[in-house]
C-alpha cells in the first residue's frame, strides 16, 4: 500500500526534567520515507522526545507539526509502541491485536504469521516469554495504516531473526512514504537512517 | 503551550514581593480588627439571658463557619484561572487554600462542638448544616490527600483542579440535599438558620470579628503561598539571590 | 470493527477472562449482609427497619471497590494511552467503557438485591423501592467512581484513594436514595425523588466522562 | 543491617513514600460511618444502639481492604522473589512483615475507633469494649487476610478476591467480638470471650506465616 | 574479594510447558570460574531454565545441585535478576539497595558510583528511565557476596557504556572464584564464555 506523503515538523522542541534541561530548541523536518534514530545515554531523554513527539507528554515548549496539524490533533496518523507491554496479559494475543489494530481474524492471523507467533493466536499473553509478548506487540506494525511509526527500543527482548524480520518492515514502510523514529542502544542492523544524539545540552 | 506563572504581566519574583508588601498590610489589619472584636465581644457585650456566658463561643464559631465555605469558592475560582489560562500560581494558590480551608473548617467543627455541649447537651448531632459541613471537610481532605499522593506539582495541580471544580457542582447539591433529607425525618429541634435576635452590642464585634477573620485569612494564604513558590522555585535563580541576601 | 465495537468487545472479554471481577462484588455484598445479623443483632424486626439501608450501603461499597482499579491496569500496561491514538475523542471512548462497565458489573449487584432483601425481612414494596432506586442511581454512582479512579491514577497504588476522593460527591445520591426509600417504609409518593435521581444520573452521565478523559490526558503526561 | 532490620526498615520507607496507605483506612472508616446516618437515620437512639456493631463491622472492612494488595505489588515489580534468597525462612520474614502492617496500619485504625464511637453516641464502656476488642481481634483478621492475599497472588487482577477467600474464615472472629459488644452493652462479663478472642490471634500469629509462605512459594512457581 | 570456589551441577534436568518440552535431560556442571550463556530463540525456555536454576520455578525432573546442597537450600548463595524490575518504584534507589543488599550507606553509593548512579541515589526509581532502573537494580552485584550470579537478559535497556562496566564486574567476578549464568539476544562482548542452545528438543 502506498501513504498519502506526509511531513512531520519538530520546532524549538524543549523540555526539562527536574530543572535538568534534556533537550534545548530542537528543530528537524522528517520528510515522508525518512528514519530518525534517536540516540544518546541512559537517561538523557530519549523515551521523553518520542512520547512528546508523539504527542503523550504536554509540549513544554515548541511545536510539532504532522503535516500541517499540531500533534494534539494528529495522533490518529501515529503508531506508538513503547517501553510499556501495550499488550493486556489477560487476553489472548489475537483479542489484543483485534482491539488495538480491529482488522478481522484473516488478516490478523497474517499479521501474527509475519511476526512468527501464528501458533500462539488462541495464548494469553501473560503466558508468552518476554520476546513473544514483545512480537505481539510489534505485530501492530503490520496492521496499520499510520503513516508516522514512532518505536522505543522496538529490539529489546527480540531474537535474531526477529530482527530481521523487524528491520525488513521498517524499510518497507518508509518505501511506501511513511516516517520511523526509533530508539536503540544495539547498533542498528538497518542501513539508510539519520541519527539524532541526545544528551549533549548540559 | 507553556504554563505561565501569569497571564502577561509579571513574573514569581514580582508576585513575591509584591504579595509581602500586602501581607504585611493585612496582618496588621486584621490583628487590630480581631483584637477589637474578641476583647469587645468576650469582655463587654451583654451576657445572653438563655446561654449565659456560654454563646461568646460564636465570635469564634461564625466567623471560622463562613470562611469555610468562601475558601472553597476562592479556590474553585483559583482551579477556574488554573485550567482554563493555565497560569501557575493559581495552582499555588489552590494548594494553600485547601489546607487553610479546611483548618478553618475543623475550627468550625471543633467550636460548634465544643458548643454544642453546653446548648444541646451532645458534641455531636446528624443535623443538616453540621452534616454537610463534615462533608465539606471531607472534600478539603480528599484534595489534600490526591495532591499528596502525586509527586508532580503540575500534574498534581490539574488533577486537584477537575475534583475542585466538580466539587463546586456538587456543593450545593449537597447542601441542599441534605438540608431536604435532614427536614424530612428528623423534627426540626435544633436549628441554626434562625438567626438570634441579638443586641447590637452583640453583633457589632461579631461583624468586626468576621471582618478579621476575612483578612486573616488572606494574610495566610498570601503567606502560605509565599512560601510554596519559594520552595517550588528553589533551583531558580532569584530564589539563590533571595537566600544569598538573607 | 468499529472502534465502538472494538472498545465494548474487549470489556466483554476481559469479562470473560476475569470472571472474578463479576462474581466479587457479589460475593462482597452477600458476606458484609451476613456479618450484620452476626455482628448486630439477629433480631428480625430492627433488620426489616435497617435492612434496606444496609443493602443500599454494602451495595454502594461493593460498586465502589469493583471499580477503584478501573484504568489501572490499562494505565500501566499502556494500553490506555493507546485510546489517545485513536480516531474519537477520548471522553466518548471512556463514556462506552464505563456503560459497558455499569452493564457487566453493577448490574448484576442490582438484580440480585431484590433476593438479598428477603433475607433481611424487608418488607415487598420497599424492596421494589430499592431496586428501582439502585436502577436509577447507581449510573452517577458510577461515573464518580470512574472519575476518582481517573484523578488518582498518577499517584503510587491508589487504590482506594479514587472512591474515597469521591465519596464526598456520592452524598447527594446516598441522601436521596435513602429519601426513597424511607417514603417507600412510609408508603408516601416516591416519584419526584427518583426523578431527581435519575435527572441527576443523566446530568452526570454526560458531563463526568468529560472530566475523566480530561484526568487520564493529565496522568498519562499532560497534552492538554 | 540484619535481614530483620531491613525487611522492618522496608515497610518503614513504604509507609513514609506512601501515606496513602496509614491514611486510607482511617479515610474510609469516618465516610463509611458518615454514610451510615445519612442512608439510615440521624436519630441518636438507633444510632447508639447499632453504633459500635457499625463501627466494628466498618473497621473490618477498612483493615481488608488495606491489605488486599498485601503482597502483589511487591510480587509484580520481582522484590517478594528475592526474599526466596534471603538466608531465613521465608515464614519468618512475612511473620515480620504483618507484624509491621499491624503496627502501621491497623492499630491506628483502633485508636481512632473511640473518637468516631463518640459521634455516633455509643456509651462509653461499650466503646471501651469496643476498643479491647479490636485490640485483641485484629491481628487474627490481619494474618487471615494476608494469606487470602498470598493465596490469590497468581490470579489475575486479584484485587480483593483474596479478602473474599478468607471472608468466611473471619466469622469465629466477627462472632466472637460481636458477644464481646452485646455483653458489654448488657453490663455482664466479657473476659472469658476476650481471652478465647486472644488464644485466637496468637495462635493465628503463629501458625498463619507458614501457610502464607508456602502460598507464596507456589504462586512464585513451585520450588515448593 | 575471593570466594570459596563452589560448583554448580545440574543433573537430568527437564522442563514441558502446555505439553511442549523446552529441555529434556539437561546435564552440565559449572565450575568456579566459569560463564555460561544461556541461547536460543524467543520462547526457547531460556527463562524457565534460569529460574529453575535459581529455585524459583519448581524442578519438575532431575536436580540441581549448588556444592552438595540442592538448590532450594542453597539459594542464598545465588544472585537472581530477572526481566522484572526487582525494584519498587516509590522507593528511592538508595532504600531499594538497602533493603535488597543491605550494606550502609558509603558502600552502596561506591556502587551506585560504579553503575553511574551516584547523582541519583535519592530519586524514587519509578522517576528513572528505563536503563537507568536496569542500571540501579544491576549495581546489587557490586553489594553481593554470592558465588552464583543468574542474570536474564541484563544488558536490556543498558546503553554501550554501561554494557562495558557491566562485562568487566562479570569477568572480575568469575576470576574471583564465582560463577556466572546469563541469556542475552545481543551477542555478547565478553570473551570467554561457554554457549548453551536451547530449542533443539523438538
Ligand atoms: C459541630 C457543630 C457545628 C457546626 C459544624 C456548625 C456549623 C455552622 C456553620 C457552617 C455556620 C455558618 C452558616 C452560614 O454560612 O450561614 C454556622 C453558623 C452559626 N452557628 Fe453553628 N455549627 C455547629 C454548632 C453550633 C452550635 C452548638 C450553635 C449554638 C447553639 C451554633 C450556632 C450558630 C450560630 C448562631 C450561627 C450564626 C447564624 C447564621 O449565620 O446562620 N452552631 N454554624
Ligand atoms: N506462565 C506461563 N504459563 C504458561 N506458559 C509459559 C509461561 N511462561 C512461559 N511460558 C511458555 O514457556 C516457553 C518458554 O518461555 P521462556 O520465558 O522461558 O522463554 P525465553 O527463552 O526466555 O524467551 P525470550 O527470549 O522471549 O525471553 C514459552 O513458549 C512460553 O510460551
Ligand atoms: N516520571 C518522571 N518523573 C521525573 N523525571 C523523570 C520521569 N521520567 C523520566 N525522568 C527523567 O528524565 C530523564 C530522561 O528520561 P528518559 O526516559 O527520556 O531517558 P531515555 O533517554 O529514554 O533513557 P533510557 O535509555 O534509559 O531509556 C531521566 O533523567 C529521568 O530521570
Ligand atoms: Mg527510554
Ligand atoms: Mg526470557
Amino acid at each position: 500500500m502506498n501513504l498519502k506523503p506526509l511531513k512531520l515538523k519538530i520546532a524549538r522542541l524543549s523540555c526539562e526534567r527536574d530543572y535538568r534541561l534534556l533537550f534545548d530548541s530542537l528543530a528537524f523536518t522528517l520528510d515522508a520515507g525518512s528514519i530518525l534514530r534517536v540516540a544518546g545515554k541512559n537517561g538523557a531523554g530519549k523515551t521523553t522526545l518520542l512520547r512528546t513527539i508523539a504527542g503523550l507528554y504536554e509540549i513544554q515548549e515548541g511545536e510539532v507539526l504532522v503535516g500541517d496539524q499540531p500533534v494534539s490533533e494528529a495522533m490518529h496518523r501515529i503508531l506508538y509502541i513503547g517501553h510499556r507491554p501495550q499488550v493486556t496479559g489477560d487476553l489472548s494475543v489475537l483479542d489484543n491485536l483485534k482491539h488495538l489494530a480491529g482488522h478481522d481474524d484473516t488478516f490478523l492471523k497474517c499479521a501474527l504469521e509475519s511476526v512468527g507467533m501464528l501458533g500462539y493466536h488462541d495464548s494469553l499473553v501473560k503466558e508468552l516469554s518476554q520476546g513473544q509478548g514483545r512480537r505481539c506487540a510489534l505485530a501492530r506494525l503490520w496492521c496499520s495504516d499510520a503513516p508516522i511509526w514512532i518505536l522505543d527500543e522496538p529490539y529489546t527482548a527480540l531474537d535474531v531473526s526477529m530482527i530481521k524480520i523487524l528491520d525488513n518492515k521498517i524499510r518497507s514502510h518508509v518505501a511506501s512514504g511513511g516516517i520511523c523514529l526509533f530508539t536503540t542502544h544495539q547498533l542498528p542492523t538497518l542501513s539508510e537512517f539519520q541519527t539524532l544524539e541526545l544528551g549533549c545540552v548540559d | 503551550m507553556r504554563w505561565r506563572w501569569f497571564h502577561q504581566w509579571g513574573s514569581p519574583r514580582w508576585f513575591y514581593e509584591r504579595a509581602g508588601r500586602w501581607q504585611l498590610v493585612f496582618g496588621w489589619v486584621s490583628l487590630g480588627l480581631i483584637a477589637v472584636g474578641t476583647i469587645w465581644g468576650l469582655g463587654f457585650a451583654p451576657v445572653d439571658y438563655q446561654q449565659g456566658n456560654s454563646y461568646r463561643i460564636i465570635y469564634l464559631h461564625v466567623p471560622v463557619a463562613f470562611l469555610a465555605q468562601a475558601m472553597y469558592a476562592a479556590m474553585a475560582v483559583s482551579a477556574l484561572v488554573l485550567l482554563v489560562w493555565k497560569m501557575k500560581i493559581a495552582d499555588i494558590a489552590m494548594q494553600s487554600i485547601a489546607v487553610i480551608g479546611f483548618t478553618f473548617t475543623a475550627l468550625a467543627l471543633g467550636s460548634g462542638a465544643v458548643w454544642g455541649k453546653p446548648t444541646w447537651g451532645t458534641y455531636w448531632v446528624w443535623d443538616a448544616r453540621l452534616t454537610s459541613m463534615l462533608i465539606l471537610a471531607f472534600l478539603y481532605l480528599a484534595l489534600i490527600g490526591l495532591r499528596a499522593s502525586i509527586r508532580d506539582p503540575d500534574q498534581a495541580g490539574k488533577v486537584c483542579g477537575i475534583l475542585v471544580l466538580v466539587g463546586v457542582v456538587n456543593l450545593p447539591i449537597i447542601k441542599y440535599s441534605v438540608e431536604w433529607w435532614n427536614t424530612l425525618h428528623q423534627p426540626a429541634s435544633l436549628k441554626l438558620t434562625e438567626k438570634p435576635t441579638m443586641p447590637a452590642s452583640m453583633w457589632i464585634p461579631l461583624l468586626v470579628n468576621i471582618l478579621g477573620y476575612y483578612i486573616v485569612a488572606a494574610y495566610l494564604v498570601l503567606g502560605s503561598m509565599r512560601a510554596i513558590l519559594v520552595e517550588r522555585e528553589r533551583r531558580s535563580s532569584w530564589v539563590k539571590e533571595l537566600v544569598d541576601r538573607v | 470493527m468499529s472502534i465502538e465495537k472494538r472498545i465494548i468487545a474487549r470489556e466483554l472479554w476481559l469479562a470473560a477472562a476475569r470472571p472474578g471481577d463479576i462474581v466479587k462484588p457479589i460475593w462482597f455484598l452477600l458476606l458484609v449482609i451476613s456479618m450484620v445479623p452476626l455482628a448486630l443483632t439477629p433480631d428480625s424486626e430492627l433488620l426489616a427497619e435497617i435492612g434496606s439501608a444496609m443493602i443500599w450501603i454494602a451495595t454502594l461499597l461493593a460498586l465502589l471497590l469493583n471499580s477503584e482499579h478501573f484504568f489501572q491496569s490499562d494505565f500501566s500496561d499502556g494500553v490506555l494511552e493507546q485510546w489517545l491514538f485513536f480516531d474519537r475523542p477520548l471522553a466518548w471512548l471512556v463514556g462506552l467503557k464505563l456503560t459497558a462497565h455499569w452493564l457487566l458489573h453493577v448490574l448484576p449487584l442490582i438484580l440480585i438485591s431484590p433476593v438479598i432483601a428477603l433475607t433481611l425481612s424487608v418488607p415487598g414494596d420497599v424492596s421494589i423501592a430499592l431496586f428501582i432506586t439502585m436502577l436509577v442511581a447507581t449510573p452517577a454512582l458510577t461515573c464518580f467512581s470512574g472519575l476518582g479512579a481517573a484523578l488518582t491514577l498518577g499517584s503510587s497504588r491508589s487504590g482506594i484513594l479514587g472512591v474515597l476522593v469521591m465519596m464526598p460527591l456520592f452524598v447527594p445520591v446516598v441522601v436521596l436514595a435513602s429519601g426513597v426509600l424511607i417514603r417507600a417504609m412510609d408508603g408516601s409518593e416516591t416519584l419526584p425523588l427518583l426523578a431527581l435521581l435519575g435527572a441527576f444520573s443523566v446530568a452526570s452521565a454526560v458531563l463526568v466522562p468529560i472530566a475523566v478523559s480530561l484526568a487520564i490526558r493529565v496522568n498519562i503526561g499532560g497534552s492538554n
